[in-house]
């Protein structure tokens, strides 16, 4: 058992590994950089050198380029060659080995507090929204299993899998327009009132800000869960075992909420093992959408402005979330599968 | 040449038009069963007399049909045969001949929707619970006489009656001996005779058994539904017993594990421990020994010889291979494409076999203590039940066949008091007095 | 492609002579089942552990036994359709276990299977013509021109109708199936067919038509069978040498009329005790074995069968007994056979491998012992670079310990 | 009784044709069977869900392909008299430049698109605009037809490509094993932990310079890149379990050459699940492709995609007050990603002979 967790973990640095030069080479390769977006108005009201600029790059482990165009304007540009990118990546790669994620370019914080910080939000929004799902879609899942091509059944799927089908970006828009901007029920974004509510009325409006996007992240994978459900149950459904189960005189509540459901549980877990990095990582798309201050619009916004630190630590920080996920889902299966045991 | 081949083919399709007509037919008849079955229905529907009071089950007529998408398969086509007690009666045939289905209906587990018990009769002599006017179960109150010499029920320290316990441990009702008929029963009836009157044993010791819970579990799980009243520790202590009637040597052990961790022979001795827990009066054994080997079946068979004995109960053994046959059973019943075909004592059928199929098919069998050159063999081969026409099945296949053969199928003939034959062979060598 | 076959044969003329149709020399396969850190085997399973037996050309080899014991992967490696372990197969004079992959691809044709479940032996997605030509194609025994005509003279051959040609394997039931199987290895013009239990999955009814048509095949094809099933009776109806295996090994082995007038192994005696006989009055003394199978990745020592068996004897939980030959052509790996000298023989060579087996632990105490020592030096020596009395009788107090431990070292290796 | 037995010993044994001496007509025979086409449609249409998913991909389809044919408006034409193809570049380009902005005539543009009157052509639905026009005066309907055009022949192409793929990788994986399967897999394993929607917006961030329709093709190529390792996984999966049948045994035993023990005997029989997978890839990537077209990082934006049209429901006015302006290209999307999703789940239900009742 140890043995075979050493392994896969072994096996996972190596994947980190590979990630994490996959992501640095990109990150570099993008034409935006924040640093020197961030100076250029300086140099242009010539309040600033590129001699300055390169050595301020420097300090953020860029490689600035000098030279003059046909006009003989003097020009800079950060040295994307392969040479320097790999040093700025053995650079990144020392430092992460080290435990220094870096600072963010943007608020010049360490990356892992800024994630530390925002992570809170994001998570609570994921796992209420999970415990919906959870408790909604996996009895309706083995109740339409039960029903296979009845009215329950083909009601529910059709209506779940319509709602899972809404891409995220859609029917957070729609969900802002009706609820919030054509009904006015509930804010439409962020995160309190800016009222400086504390204590439970603090909590409430908190709550209030964040049931439209919990709504919307339930909702959007209640589907696949019910369906997969579903399919799993059909499957134990038709096994001889639980033939077995109806000779022994069973009620079919008892063979469907025993026989039934522990062995639908197998595949299920796995599944719920990796939601892992959702969990943890943010809803990139729906936090923008209601303008909450979580990890994955921070992720975001560090992305397209080329943030490197903090996406290079958020992506690595999810990867490592997906193998951990990957790891707890075959450990899972051996806690709930009697007959799985772990080896090579 | 090829287009004679094209044209087989087509012929051997169904076409799409057909295809259309047997589904629209299919789910017409399905739905109609189905309505049958969400009807409520009261007891005196399903509660009938027995023909021979010997028997423990009486089959009669039983139709049992699967509604496919190539077409109605009757699996099980007018069976009548009878389970006497305390004996055991072996089926035999070949894969298809709906020996299977003939026992899962007794069971009422033919898989639904598309399988469904459509006419006849399963006759079966049940000792069912009395129930009051409430629809509750009547319990035996322990009694005493007082010194007045007057019969009062005793009260425990709470003031409650106290319940008659039985032998298992469990609380004692008012039982009544009645014949239901199981074809006709709703599934909510039926349970309480599954697993307590009647219990089947499968022929997959390796996927019968649920592999995410112990042994012990799944054999307490029998006890607690079926025995009420019974404390948590005498239900283990049942079980364990049972466990090691069926001649497990390390019963407590076996109760802890889980199925994958026991070989295929043990895992069906756990079955029949199961079927054993409470004490049935009929045990359907659906090729218990068929996925093991013979020195394991050797083992089975004589464990279920022996059970057999100690619960006095009958055995419906279902097979297809003679031999297992003809060393347990008392009577035989030969089936074919949905019918029985004959039908005697175990002596009838071996010694004296009288269909062709049967003669046929003891023929075909090599035997360790015996010399042949060449098998004798039946040519073509077993027919799958749809769209069968009214001659007898055999025909095709019989070197026996008459042109009396191509009429309507024939009727079952009794050559004697206990053998039964449906072959025109022997039309006119019936006993009148049966 | 014919042409090279032959030429391949005479390659080596010397041998061919001396050698039977097909020979099998001490085969093994082992299956690794455990594995160490670094994914390397370290845990076997002995699926077939010393194989040997001599076929003619034309006779028919029945090997029976239950399930695990290695029936079916002794075929499929004799086939190469697994690797082999060790040991050789000589076919017609030639070591086909020496050759190699491409090499022997050329040969398969030769020597054809026929699969237990005629259901997962057929690609589904192929149609009937299709799977029993394509091989034959491939391997040019058939031109171009002829194809169809040779597929459905070999499809009458073995009893399928000709307007089965474009049907595909699922419509067809398991007999049909199974001659679908027979007409793909025949095509080939094999000479030596391996039939891995081809009628256990059907009806009996359709049994005695594939037994008779093997049997058929076999005199007008003048094929050589090996043919294994856990059936006893159809093993007898059909074979003229049996063999008997039980866990890998084979325990008894002979002509048909040896082995079943007499007996020898007291696993094949229980073996057909067991079998039921379709009659009522016969009521058998039957030897009903104790326990289950044991497991083969951890097989009993000694004799593999002594846990089941109820001639076991003191000598056969230790010592592996002697597949010899008890009378002419009849070998059997059985105790009760031995002579007096044999057993004492045995005795001889186990006490000897236990002695050995001691030796070697007194080494590894004494490597313990000494290991010991230094260690302890070298400990004294960090502290302190004179050898003082000190560190001597702390040499000596580990001298002491490592003798304690001797006696557990050697305890070791004789569990 | 007993001579019966005799008397059919004495006729004994068929010899050589076995099925021949059958009286009259042979029962098995008798019983049709459906032919395999017929067995897979026959499931597949049992489900009411996957014959509605089917219709309404029809429909999408006929549609998108068919539907531009009698629109009377064209994707680039507009009804406003006069625009013209400067200023609709220059106002394309809005909310880009917004951020860089720093000369005079940029910001025109963006007074223009927010204040001019021809601002009040959007959401004009009448008798010629069924769902009125865009801000550049485009039939809003026309172009969710041209959008579904683009967006289905993007969906179709990457699946193509991403399952082609797959299956070559995957494949070698799984029928070589040994160090073709570690290297395969542990790169699979690498790509599939990279998170898909970080990974597309880097990469549509470095492809932000680029502005003609070639952004398309590498949007393409991005989505195969990040689709790939599932294909080739499940197919590894397959071909592993496949390779240990019997049949590959006796394909083996034949002596059958490599090529056509996998085209012939591997490749069919992973070709449903393949299918299966296909279709239930194609809404994912519809998917995919119109959240980068919402986050304005797919297609350029002169194209007419479903992404690009949903985008305007990021900006607060649009959403409240023109709905008509996105709120059919959501639908287009979700039906679409519905319908694949029914079909494939039909499809899955079709060839997977266990799920059948």
């Amino acid at each position: 058992m140890a043995k075979y967790i050493i392994k896969r973990i072994l096996l996972a640095l190596l994947v980190l590994f590979g990630v994490s030069i996959i992501l640095y080479f990109l990150l570099r390769m993008m034409p935006i950089n924040y640093v020197m977006e961030k100076f250029l108005p300086q140099i242009n009201q010539g309040n600033m050198t590129w001699e300055d600029l390169g050595r301020i790059m420097k300090l953020y482990g860029f490689d600035l380029v000098m030279f003059k165009d046909e006009n003989g304007t003097m020009l800079g540009e950060v040295n994307n060659s392969f040479g320097s990118i790999f040093t700025g990546y053995w650079q990144w790669l020392w430092n992460f080995i080290r435990g220094d994620m870096g600072q963010s370019f943007k608020y010049n914080e360490p990356v892992n507090e800024i994630i530390a910080s925002k992570m809170g939000v994001s998570f609570g929004i994921s796992f209420v929204s999970l415990i919906f799902q959870v408790i909604i879609a996996i009895p309706l899942g083995i109740k339409c299993a039960c029903n296979q091509y009845g009215k329950f059944d083909y009601i529910t799927t059709v209506l779940f899998m319509t709602l899972t089908a809404f891409p995220s970006f859609f029917l957070g828009n729609m969900v802002i327009k009706w609820f919030a901007e054509d009904l006015g029920w509930f804010p439409s974004g962020r995160l309190d009132s800016g009222l400086g509510l504390t204590g439970i009325a603090g909590f409430g409006d908190m709550i209030w800000h964040l049931i439209l996007p919990m709504f919307v992240l339930t909702i959007l994978s209640i589907g696949s869960l019910m369906r997969y459900t579903r399919t799993n149950t059909l499957e134990v459904l038709n096994a001889d075992y639980i033939r077995t189960a109806r000779a022994k005189g069973l009620s079919e509540g008892k063979v469907v909420y025993k026989h039934v459901f522990r062995n639908t549980l197998i595949p299920l877990v796995t599944v719920l093992a990796s939601t892992l990095p959702m969990l943890f990582g943010g809803a990139m798309i729906t936090e923008t959408i209601f303008n909450i201050d979580g990890i994955g619009k921070v992720a975001y916004d560090a992305l397209k402005e080329g943030d490197i630190p903090l996406a290079m630590c958020y992506n690595m920080f999810i990867a490592m979330l997906t193998v951990i996920g990957t790891l707890l889902a075959d450990l899972m299966y051996a806690v709930v599968d009697p007959r799985v045991k772990l080896s090579n | 040449m090829a287009d004679n081949n094209k044209k087989e083919i087509k012929k051997h399709y169904i076409t799409r038009s057909e295809s259309r007509k047997i589904a629209k037919e299919n789910s017409r008849a399905i739905a109609g069963f189905e309505k049958q079955k969400k009807r409520k229905v009261r007891p005196e529907e399903y509660v009938t007399q027995m023909k021979d009071d010997k028997n423990i089950v009486e089959f009669e007529d039983l139709h049992t049909y699967f509604f496919s998408d190539s077409g109605t398969v009757k699996a099980v086509n007018g069976v009548t045969f009878s389970v006497p007690a305390g004996s055991t009666v072996g089926v035999v045939g070949e894969s298809g001949c709906g020996k299977s289905v003939t026992s899962l209906s007794l069971m009422q587990l033919v898989q639904a929707p598309s399988g469904q018990i459509v006419s006849g009769s399963i006759r079966f002599r049940a000792d069912m619970f009395k129930l009051d006017e409430k629809g509750k179960k009547i319990p035996v109150y322990e009694k005493y006489t007082d010194e007045n010499g007057e019969e009062k029920i005793k009260l425990d320290e709470k003031g409650k009656p106290v319940i008659r316990k039985n032998g298992l441990g469990g609380n004692m009702y008012e039982m009544e001996r009645q014949v239901v008929d199981i074809a006709k029963m709703p599934t909510e009836a039926m349970r309480s005779i599954r697993g307590r009157e009647v219990a089947m044993i499968f022929q997959e010791p390796m996927t019968s058994l649920n592999p995410v819970f112990t042994i012990g579990n799944q054999l307490d799980e029998v006890g607690r539904l079926h025995i009420e009243g019974i404390s948590k520790h005498q239900v283990k202590a049942r079980s364990i017993e049972m466990l090691q009637l069926v001649g497990i040597a390390d019963p407590e052990g076996v109760y802890k594990k889980y199925p994958h961790e026991l070989s295929g022979g043990m895992r069906q001795r756990v079955m029949i421990a199961i079927a054993l827990l409470c004490n049935p009066k009929l045990i359907v054994a659906d090729e218990p020994t068929t996925a093991l080997d013979v020195t394991i079946q050797a083992q089975i068979l004589d464990l279920l010889r022996d059970i057999k004995g100690k619960i006095n109960g009958s055995i419906m053994l279902i097979t297809h291979d003679l031999g297992v046959v003809a060393e347990m059973a008392d009577y035989v019943v030969v089936m074919y494409a949905g019918r029985v075909i004959e039908m005697g004592t175990a002596e009838d059928i071996f010694d004296n076999p009288l269909h062709p199929y049967t003669i046929g098919l003891q023929k075909s069998k090599p035997t360790v203590d015996k010399e042949a050159d060449s098998l004798y063999c039946i040519p073509g081969f077993v027919p799958n039940p749809i769209n069968m026409p009214n001659y007898c099945y055999f025909r095709d296949r019989c070197e026996k066949c008459m042109e009396k053969c191509s009429g309507e199928y024939p009727g079952l003939i009794k050559v004697s008091d206990t053998h039964s034959v449906s072959c025109y062979l022997y039309e006119g060598e019936e006993v009148k007095n049966g | 492609m014919a042409d090279n076959n032959i030429e391949v044969n005479t390659a080596e003329p010397v041998p061919a002579t001396e050698r039977e149709f097909l020979e099998v020399e001490n085969l093994c396969k082992y299956f690794p089942v455990g594995f160490d850190f670094f994914g390397r085997p370290n845990k076997f399973l002995k699926a077939v552990d010393g194989v040997s037996f001599k076929l003619k050309k034309g006779k028919t080899l029945g090997i029976v036994g239950e399930s695990g014991c290695g029936k079916t992967t002794m075929g499929r490696t004799l086939l190469r359709l697994y690797d082999i372990t060790s040991g050789d197969v000589y076919f017609k004079g030639q070591n086909v276990s020496a050759l190699k992959n491409r090499e022997f691809d050329k040969l398969r044709p030769n020597m054809q299977m026929i699969f237990q479940d005629p259901y997962a032996s057929l690609s589904p997605r192929l149609t009937v013509g299709e799977i029993i030509g394509e091989a034959a194609r491939q391997h040019k025994i058939v031109e171009k021109s002829g194809y169809q005509d040779y597929v459905l003279e070999v499809m009458r051959m073995c009893g399928l109708q000709p307007h089965y040609f474009e049907r595909y394997p699922h419509e067809f039931s398991g007999g049909q199936r199974q001659r679908i199987c027979i007409a793909r290895a025949l095509a080939l013009k094999p000479e030596l067919v391996i039939c891995d239990e081809p009628v256990s999955a059907l009806d009996v009814s359709i049994q005695a038509q594939i037994i008779n048509m093997l049997i058929e095949l076999r005199k007008n094809l003048g094929l050589t069978y090996i043919f294994i099933s856990h059936d006893l009776s159809v093993v007898k109806h059909i074979s003229d040498e049996v063999g008997v295996m039980y866990l890998g090994t084979m325990v008894e082995y002979g002509s048909r009329d040896s082995i079943f007038n007499n007996t020898l192994h007291p696993y094949t005696k229980a073996l057909f005790s067991a079998v039921p006989v379709p009659n009522p009055h016969v009521k058998m003394n039957r030897i009903i074995l104790k326990g289950d199978i044991p497991s083969p990745v951890n097989p009993p020592s000694g004799c593999k069968f002594h846990t089941r068996c109820e001639k076991c004897m003191e000598i056969c939980g230790r010592i592996a007994p002697n597949y010899k030959e008890v009378e002419e052509g009849h070998f059997c790996a059985c105790h009760l056979y031995n002579t007096v000298e044999e057993t004492e023989q045995l005795e001889l060579k186990y006490e000897e491998e236990r002695r050995l087996a001691e030796e070697k632990a007194d080494e590894l105490a004494k490597k313990q012992f000494w290991k010991k020592v230094t260690d302890k030096l070298h400990g004294a020596e960090k502290n302190n670079n004179v050898v003082s009395p000190e560190v001597e009788e702390k040499a000596d107090s580990a001298v002491s310990e490592a003798l304690a431990d001797k006696e557990n070292v050697k305890d070791v290796p004789k569990e | 009784m007993e001579e019966n037995k005799e008397e059919i010993n004495s006729e004994n044994v068929t010899q050589g044709n076995f099925n021949d001496n059958l009286h009259g007509e042979n029962l098995t025979e008798r019983a049709k069977v459906l032919s395999p086409g017929m067995t897979v449609a026959k499931r597949f249409f049992r489900s009411k869900l996957s014959v509605i998913g089917l219709a309404v991909l029809i429909i999408l389809f006929v549609f998108s392909f068919l539907g531009p044919l009698f629109s009377p408006w064209s994707a680039a034409e507009g009804t406003v008299k006069d625009y013209n193809s400067d200023l609709i570049k220059d106002t394309y380009t809005v909310f880009r430049v917004e951020y860089v902005g720093a000369d005079g005539e940029t910001y025109e543009a963006y007074d223009i698109t927010i204040d001019t009157p021809d601002y009040v052509i959007l959401g004009d639905i009448n008798g010629s605009h069924l769902m009125g026009t865009d801000s550049y005066g485009y039939d809003v309907f026309t172009r969710l037809m041209y959008g579904g055009r683009v967006s289905l022949t993007i969906g179709f192409v990457v699946i193509l490509i991403e399952t082609l793929l797959g299956v070559l990788l995957g494949g070698l994986a799984g029928y070589f094993g040994k160090w073709v399967d570690q290297l395969i897999m542990r790169i699979v394993d690498i790509l599939s932990c990279i998170p898909t929607l970080p990974l597309m917006l880097i990469l549509s961030v470095v492809f932000t310079n680029i502005f003609d329709v070639s952004k398309l093709y590498y949007m393409m190529g991005i989505l195969c890149l990040i689709g790939w390792p599932g294909t080739a996984r499940l197919v590894r999966g397959q071909i592993l379990s496949l390779r240990e049948q019997e049949f590959m045994l006796a394909a083996k035993c034949s002596g059958l050459s490599t090529s056509k023990k996998i085209f012939k005997h591997l490749v069919p029989n992973i070709i449903p699940q393949l299918i299966v997978s296909m279709t239930l890839g194609l809404g994912s990537i519809i998917l995919t492709e119109a959240t980068l077209g919402y986050l304005n990082l797919g297609a350029p934006l002169t194209t007419a995609t479903w992404g690009n049209m949903i985008n305007l429901a990021a900006q607060s006015t649009y959403r409240q007050y023109y709905p008509n302006l996105w709120l059919g290209a959501g639908i287009c999307i979700t039906l679409a990603i519905l319908a694949f999703n029914f079909v494939g789940d039909g499809l899955r239900d079709a060839f997977d002979p266990k799920m059948k009742r």
